[in-house]
């Protein structure tokens, strides 16, 4: 798509930018979907409805809300920083939305096939703390702030036991292109990394319940990566109002929204690549069974995006049922159990790969 | 008063057009400070949770002032609070709307008389678009009463008003 | 378990003349008169006595007895020249499930009433409303603002009989 | 050498999501512990004892209808009572059985407000509004008695405003079968969920003697271990009759007198009140509720101290009379505004996440605080 508007308009940067555009539009069509889905999601398991009066079951819900957002007064406090105030937001977006680069949604949409794929997502999302920081420091804010510095040390603190794990699958696998993780794991659902990747053979076996552990650290660290419950510590609505982003209205607020559900969007991918196979089938595609070529990339978008909506759900559900834990205790729960557990998963697993 | 509003002198097609999808995403999406003053706060509450839901008009509970859109002032207003209130409603970004819930807000209720420390009227302090009568309110008032003001809403304009 | 007037009689043996008396005669519950400027002493002795033991205070009340002299403001209004405020004190024993009720009354000019905040800590909160609401000053309390009126109130006191509310505050107005 | 830092006075409230109302707490803190907090009230202040100078007896009712606004039934009781005992009447067996069971009927809505939104404080928003959702039930009982939902102004001096419904003891029937199994599940879901534990074991702990010293009463005293129920210490109305227990803090999960003691304290004393509501609901006797009701009510000169065990805690009202149609003085001896001064001592050296823990198990309200 690149080539063919580069060949059309001879300009790098406008093509880029058209293409950018893209992806861009699909992640708020998302973002829509899924504020829509968490409500009706927290409505339907609180024995409400949730919007009912835009359109359809209030499928319009988000885009009135986002439409409202636009018009809506873009206050800054006197005292705020108004340079980084205004920054911050779009940091934030930024960091949450580079991240889609690199994410494989079939084996023919890709953004970009980076071999280091991996490692630029986790470099690229780290990219949201400072964002994070600005916003709760430049709003002179003594609730923002204290959201911010809770929210730094929490993503710092989750970024080693996701890496650790991401380390280790690494190793397993040999690649840090998520196009070839989720390429090694076609055919059948067995050959998910999660049931210990598609070599057949008694390591496989041995590997099965270490894939457990390692993916369900992978899957807590990631809930407090993106700040849902019961990790939504520096949002904490009940202590801290509405953390680093209290004093921020209208559409620059409503940019931490969609940055947070991208974010969600994102690690939920992430996890399934790294241990559900990504866009591959479980169980083989219709398209080479009736031998229609052009099926299989829309098979996979499809798989794709069930199992990553699906883990986005899981965060939902987590979230209208769980309290939520306090800052000492979050970073017990990393410090303590997710750092060990991760580095001796590392070994084990390290060992059985090299046996 | 939001971003376009009263900036055009005259109306054609277009304005119109961009005016009545403006009040529908205004007046679908009015979300509420989180806020409960007294008795009517519980009423309140129970209108947003299970049974009254008002969820389903697209209301929800923002905590802090510069993310909401309404504020509904759910109890009796003392002089002490009054103060504070304003500031709530002046931290609030345009546009902005406030329903008066319960006599006491509307008029001081039952303590209009020997209430030594009871504001007589939250309309004292700020400006009122919806009262809800009531001591306390039924959730079913206080949903008209979202409906009025949704109602006002529609009929907003982008245009001056004509001398 | 004691009755009043025994509890009485053990004060009347240990203080003297800060225990004014007993009023029986009340349709309810009797009431003990105590000195003002005894009463910390009274109730710490009621509280670790070991026979009386009474470590709870259920309530502490202010009221304006108006029992002064009613005289014309210059505005025309009323307003009570002399007279008393008192304070009620209910006291109850968990352990022994007895109770009795302590009254002191000072003059309504200079109300002073020591504090029995170090006896029972619930009087803290207790005396301040109080003070807020009559004026009356309780000596060694340790925080004696004003509690449910705001800090900057000027109006006077609103429980007393002669209050007059004011017409504005903070540019707010009051009446109806 | 110790490095030099201050503190930061942080201003929660009036205005804020977890003060239960208009509380304004000025928190200081070094980092996120908490060195002192100061709990400025008053911002609800109605003036209800002035009211109820200016008032007759029986209009001062509704008045104490909304000082403590989730257990309006119980205010009216108390008051009532007070009244009665100044004036010496009687009332008939069927009007105390009535203003038993209507008394225990909303001390389950006022515990289930509690429970609700001490789950929203900790951060579980679902426990809420299924709280919501079965208090919504016991407001429709009240309704159908009185037709009102929320101020009930049903008790009066010597009787009540309404006889029952002709239904009102089947759908009651109805309910305590309903209700139960849904105590289970908010057990399974709040009660015994792993991080809800977390959060209150072990913090805010209340020492007996602390309670006591600062009048503390109702659930937070039964909390730190100490069965005291004025409902058996020295029983009113018809309460001697019933056979129910005393639920304490046992330190379950943690220590005695924690914030999960205080809580769960309310979720055992539902099942009590259900107890309580089975065994009067079928003893209620023929009558007439409103054959006792005094043309005038004109106490004679004197002085009452009335005390109930309101769902919060000890509600006392004292009451001079002059002799004259109107109280002489009325002060309420409101439990939420006497727990609420031990929020000082339980906070020291938390964290700020634990201030809102704390605040929530001792369940203030604060049209009672400030009255």
């Amino acid at each position: 798509m690149y080539q063919a508007l580069y060949n059309l308009t001879s300009n790098t940067i406008i093509s880029t930018l058209i293409v950018a555009l893209v992806p861009l539009t699909l992640i708020l069509l998302y973002a829509l979907f899924a504020i829509w889905l968490e409500r009706k999601v927290s409505a339907h398991m609180q024995d409400r409805l949730g919007p009912m009066r835009t359109g359809w079951h209030g499928w319009l819900q988000t885009i009135a809300d986002m439409i409202k957002m636009i018009q809506k007064e873009d206050t800054i406090a006197a005292d705020a920083d108004k340079k980084l105030f205004n920054i911050a937001p779009v940091l934030v977006f930024a960091g949450s939305f580079a991240a889609f680069a690199a994410i494989p949604f079939s084996s023919a949409i890709i953004g970009s096939e980076i071999e280091v794929g991996l490692f630029y997502i986790i470099a690229i999302s780290s990219l949201v703390v400072a964002g994070i920081l600005m916003a709760g420091w430049s709003s002179n804010n003594k609730y923002s702030l204290l959201g911010a510095m809770r929210s730094a040390a929490q993503i710092v603190s989750y970024e080693i036991p996701t890496a650790l794990v991401v380390l280790t699958m690494v190793m397993y696998t040999g690649t840090l292109s998520l196009d070839k993780i989720s390429q090694q794991q076609t055919a059948y659902f067995w050959n998910w990394n999660l049931f210990g990747g598609p070599e057949f053979g008694l390591a496989k076996f041995i590997l099965i319940p270490f894939m457990l552990v390692a993916f369900i650290i992978m899957f807590i660290s990631t809930l407090a990566e993106v700040n849902r419950t019961p990790f939504d510590i520096p949002e904490a609505e009940s202590e801290l109002v509405a953390g680093y982003f209290t004093e921020y209205s209208g559409m620059k607020w409503g940019m931490f929204m969609l940055s947070e559900y991208a974010n969600m969007f994102a690690v939920s991918s992430i996890v399934s690549i790294l241990f559900l196979g990504g866009y591959q089938s479980p169980f083989g595609y219709l398209g080479n069974t009736l031998g229609i070529e052009w099926l299989v990339p829309i098979e996979q978008l499809f798989w794709f995006v069930s199992k990553t909506l699906f883990f986005v759900f899981v965060q939902m559900w987590l979230r209208w049922t769980l309290p939520r834990l306090r800052v000492d205790q979050l970073m017990t729960v990393c410090w303590k159990y997710l750092i060990p557990y991760a580095v001796a998963n590392l070994i084990i697993v390290g060992i059985v790969t090299l046996l | 008063m939001g971003i376009l509003d009263k900036e055009f002198s005259d109306g054609n097609i277009v304005i119109t057009k961009v005016e009545d999808l403006f009040n529908w995403a205004r007046l679908s999406s009015i979300w509420q400070l989180g806020f409960g003053l007294a008795c009517c706060a519980i009423e309140m509450m129970a209108t947003s949770a299970s049974h009254y839901d008002f969820d389903r008009f697209g209301v929800i509970p923002r905590n802090t002032p510069r993310q909401a859109d309404a504020i509904i002032i759910s109890g009796t207003v003392t002089l002490k609070m009054a103060t504070r209130i304003k500031r709530l409603y002046e931290q609030m970004p345009e546009p902005k709307y406030i329903i008066s819930m319960g006599s006491c807000a509307n008029c001081g209720g039952p303590y209009w008389n020997h209430g030594y420390h009871v504001l007589k009227g939250v309309d004292r302090v700020i400006p009122v678009d919806v009262y809800v009568p009531g001591c306390p309110p039924r959730p079913e008032a206080l949903l008209e009463g979202l409906l009025k003001l949704q109602e006002k809403i529609r009929h907003e304009s982008l245009t001056k008003k004509q001398a | 378990m004691k009755t009043p007037d025994e509890i009485f009689d053990i004060l009347k043996n240990n203080f003297n003349d800060d225990v004014i008396g007993i009023e029986k005669e009340q349709p309810t519950e009797p009431i003990i008169f105590v000195n003002p400027s005894a009463i910390n002493k009274v109730c710490l002795f009621l509280r670790d006595n070991e026979e009386l033991k009474f470590d709870s205070l259920m309530n502490l009340s202010g009221v304006d007895d108006a029992n002064g002299e009613k005289v014309k403001d210059n505005d025309g209004s009323e307003i009570i020249k002399g007279g008393t405020l008192s304070v009620y004190y209910h006291l109850y024993s968990i352990k022994y499930k007895h109770k009795i009720t302590l009254k002191t009354s000072t003059s309504r000019e200079e109300p002073r009433v020591e504090s029995v905040e170090s006896v029972w800590k619930t009087a803290n909160w207790h005396e301040r409303e109080a003070y807020d609401m009559f004026g009356i000053i309780f000596n060694n309390h340790p925080d004696l603002r004003r509690i449910l009126m705001p800090y900057d109130w000027e109006a006077g006191y609103p429980l007393r009989k002669d209050y007059k509310n004011p017409e504005f505050y903070q540019g707010m107005k009051v009446p109806y | 050498m110790a490095l030099k830092t201050e503190t930061m006075i942080l201003n929660m409230g009036p205005q804020h999501p977890s003060t239960h109302g208009v509380l304004r707490l000025e928190l200081e803190l070094e980092g996120e512990l908490i060195v002192d907090v100061k709990p400025h009230i008053g911002y609800l202040h109605r003036c209800f004892e002035k009211h109820a100078e200016a008032m007759t007896y029986p209009q001062v009712i509704p008045y104490t209808d909304r000082m403590d606004y989730l257990a309006s039934m119980y205010n009216n009781f108390g008051y009532v009572l007070a009244v009665e005992k100044l004036l010496g009447i009687e009332v008939p067996e069927r009007v105390e059985y009535i203003r038993v069971i209507m008394g225990e009927l909303q001390r389950i809505a006022s515990h289930l407000v509690a429970i609700g939104t001490y789950g929203l404080d900790i951060g579980a928003f679902t426990p809420f509004l299924y709280c919501f959702r079965d208090r919504e039930k016991i407001l429709n009982l009240f309704e159908i008695t009185c037709g009102a939902r929320l101020l009930y102004n049903y008790m009066w001096v010597g009787g009540l405003s309404h006889d029952i419904h002709p239904d009102f003891v089947r759908l009651t029937k109805d309910f305590i079968k309903e209700f139960r199994p849904t105590i289970k599940e908010l057990n399974d879901l709040l009660s015994y969920n792993k991080i809800f534990i977390e959060r209150t074991a072990n913090i805010g702990i209340l020492p007996l003697a602390t309670a006591i010293n600062y009048g503390v009463t109702g659930p937070s005293l039964r909390g730190s271990g100490l069965a005291f129920d004025l409902r058996k210490e020295e029983p009113y109305s018809i309460y001697d009759r019933f056979d129910f227990d005393v639920p304490v803090g046992q330190g379950l999960m943690g220590t005695v007198g924690d914030c999960w003691d205080r809580y769960y304290v309310r979720v055992l004393e539902m099942e009590q009140s259900l107890r309580i509501i089975e065994q009067a609901i079928d003893k209620i006797p023929d009558g007439d509720v409103h054959s006792a009701i005094p043309r005038r009510i004109k106490p004679p000169v004197g002085t009452v101290y009335q005390r109930v065990e309101n769902p919060r805690g000890e509600l006392g009202y004292f009451i001079i009379s002059d002799g004259s149609t109107n109280p002489f003085r009325v002060k309420v001896r409101a439990p939420s505004f006497v727990n609420l001064e031990v929020l000082g001592e339980l906070c020291k050296g938390h964290l700020v996440a634990d201030v809102i823990a704390i605040l929530g198990s001792i369940d203030i309200v604060l049209g009672e605080v400030d009255r």
